[in-house]
């Protein structure tokens, strides 16, 4: 169905409910839908499942959700970092559960869930800790781990342009998990700096066409 | 008993349908704003009837969204053609892909609807269009099993009957399968029946009642 | 390794070894590498498995290498056309194997072969024809069928534009299997329209980096 | 035995090497043209000794090939790092793309060389360089599993030695694994070594003979 556009994050955070799974984009900062998070905090939705590359840097975006207790668990690759106070006491209290997937794992379980795909036979990971108690089977003398899609509820990812039907375009290397999230989630809300007129995006260049992407908000400090 | 009358909207003729006003009465029935992509043949003739303001987006599955009307002359470019090898148009608004990213969106349920032909459709709703089953025949597949399991609605648009007047919606389909349990509804010359979990439900019927279907079909019917 | 380039489609195919497993883009004549399939022609290789979405049209191309009786097996999803009546007669008199592919399937399995993917569950299929003899799983309530990577040898693919670092670029919908396809293979040959400097493709706009690009040559009737 | 004078070659000291000198010595041997991917933390010092004519392209698994030197001042852009998070540049004939198909870049095998540091490394090439395994960190594995499978060839960079003195390169990793028997050749401070078939092979030594480090390691070494 048609994308919709709102004025405002909160209206385009609307709707989440408690229990859901929201996978986050961005990769550090870039990509990082930092307004749809602030506005995911104020519409409050809590015993949430995040998925995303990292557990929060300082104490704003992601590690604010978490800091409010609104997050049950986190699926991630690397929730170790300088800055992820927030998520490192929550963790060593025992107070939020997390899943560690190869980073590699999160962006193929992502994108086998929006592919259709039931699970897959993966070489990463085969012989570790992170593939203990998982299926394994050998192909052609290599041995693969069976890896299970991971769909989200809600999608909560930062663009840079989007046209007025929903096609979105990135910038550099802050495409990172947006377009591979919005084809894994029922619910894509899109945070974005800039709209533009449909038809002045590059049809060769759209990476995340108007189909995956169901909401739409353009930058308030931009807008 | 008066199906073919309740049943029959205004506007839509109480005679049997043509192949041009079965499409105008599938593209009726789409939602505004759907992500639609019609299959080759009787489908694609769906496209005309869409008014200009649907907002239908339609899908072609080597690799674009927001395809237009078929190429005319000078349009004509060999870099662009639909499922069909026919060249097509671009609208505003389209996105180009490859082919395994445009078969990730068919498949993984991104499409509102999906329009195919078939040779039957059975009461469960499995289909069969991609192959007679003759043993001279060279089997060709195409997208069609793609399609047929991956649209979160699935229309079948076909004739009733086939030439010889053996009926195309049966208890189980004697074609070689194209999926199983994944039509949601069958428009026809005569009919338009919705596959439902109780069975096949009669929604609309022209020009012929659903005593007079019920005798010449063997699948149980229900009406609306 | 750097793409190479070459003068002439007959260098850019030397040493495909009979045997080879060719994939071979295009739909329709979209994308349809015909002078890379010309020059094969010449180089003479012979016993081929030819993966490709159809299996020739006319009688120029494809349809010319299944007539001079150098392809053992075609894998396609759509070998009946109106003009295949190069490989409808080689089929009906049993001289050329056939494995039939849904289309999504030879894609998702090029694409398998080219992500590292050992095998994947897909729901397209099951129940059919196409699915007999072949591993499948429940999961959550449905059904899929267990399919394996198709890898090539080599890959003849067609595309728009080319830089010098062998960044490619596809025009429209003749864009198709190329991407997938070059992901694929072994040893990725491409005919393109034109050869750029580098520096002039959009970065955010390359569909297939040069990664993937082993050798490149410029359509003659373009030179 | 002259193992150390005969495997060193001209231009590398004899001494034990520094961070840079490991660093340049890796780039020295990266052929002409390959895609490379250097992990977070001293391999991305090889970087700084590749030289101007390399065609050595750099992948970053956040979604770059083509990727340039750190940036410096107003060349930062928030929306172009490194897999450190460390703004970078970008270089003519660059290219992004998403996460899924950066990975599958990696794991299907298209890089030519990953180099990566490692807390141990055992004699069959199965890394470890993810987690202590300590009771109390917190586990955090990023792309380091995938560089390790995928790369058509794996370089390590690491000390020999820890600083409590234990060896690095072991008969068995006693951290946990990050993949099994994939890496290719250890470069350390002392000495580099090939992972064969049939052993650990010593192909230089700086400031050390074979024999020295023979007592030193657990690990049986063959001498090319």
């Amino acid at each position: 169905m048609s994308t919709r556009f709102f004025e405002h994050a909160d209206e385009a955070v609307a709707g989440i409910e408690d229990g859901s799974t929201v996978l986050v984009g961005g990769f550090g900062m870039a990509g990082m839908p930092v307004e749809l998070i602030d506005a995911l905090i104020r519409q409050g939705a809590k015993d949430l499942t995040v998925v995303s590359n990292n557990a929060g840097n300082g104490d704003t975006g992601l590690a604010a959700l978490l800091a409010k207790g609104r997050v049950r668990k986190v699926v991630c690759s690397f929730p170790r970092q300088a800055d992820s106070w927030v998520f490192d006491d929550l963790y060593r209290s025992g107070r939020i559960e997390l899943e560690v997937v190869p980073q590699g794992n999160l962006a193929e379980r992502m994108r086998a869930a929006g592919a259709g795909i039931g699970a897959f036979y993966c070489p990463t990971g085969a012989g570790t800790l992170l593939a203990e108690g998982k299926e394994t089977r050998e192909i052609d003398g290599r041995t693969y781990v069976l890896e299970y899609p991971i769909k989200g509820d809600v999608a909560l990812i930062g663009a840079h342009r989007s046209d007025r039907m929903g096609n979105l375009v990135y910038r550099r290397t802050a495409r990172n998990f947006g377009p591979v999230m919005a084809t894994a989630a029922t619910t894509v809300i899109a945070q974005v700096r800039e709209i533009v007129e449909t038809g002045s995006l590059d049809p060769e260049a759209v990476v995340t066409p108007g189909i995956y992407v169901d909401r739409v908000v353009q930058e308030a400090q931009r807008a | 008993m008066t199906a073919t009358n309740t049943a029959t909207g205004a506007g839509v003729p109480p005679a049997r349908l043509g192949k041009h006003e079965m499409a105008a009465l599938v593209a009726r029935d789409i939602p505004q704003g759907s992500f639609v992509n019609l299959g080759i043949g009787q489908p694609t003739l769906v496209a005309d009837h869409l008014p200009a303001d649907s907002g239908v987006v339609l899908h072609t599955e080597n690799g674009m969204l927001n395809m237009g009307p078929a190429a005319e002359e000078d349009e004509i470019d060999p870099d662009l053609t639909n499922a069909g090898k026919v060249p097509v148009t671009e609208l505003p608004g389209a996105a180009y892909f490859h082919h395994a990213d445009s078969f990730a969106m068919m498949r993984g349920g991104h499409l509102d609807i999906c329009v195919l032909g078939a040779f039957q459709v059975s009461g469960r709703g499995d289909l069969a269009n991609w192959h007679t089953g003759a043993p001279d025949a060279i089997p060709a597949v195409g997208g069609a099993m793609d399609l047929a399991i991956g649209a979160k609605k699935v229309f079948v648009m076909m004739t009733l009957f086939a030439k010889d007047g053996s009926p195309k919606l049966v208890p189980e389909c004697t074609y070689p399968l194209t999926g199983l349990g994944c039509v949601d509804r069958v428009y026809t010359d005569l009919a338009v029946f919705d596959i439902t979990p109780e069975g096949v439900e009669v929604t609309r019927t022209f020009g012929i009642t659903v005593d007079e279907l019920a005798e010449r079909l063997d699948v149980p019917l229900l009406t609306a």
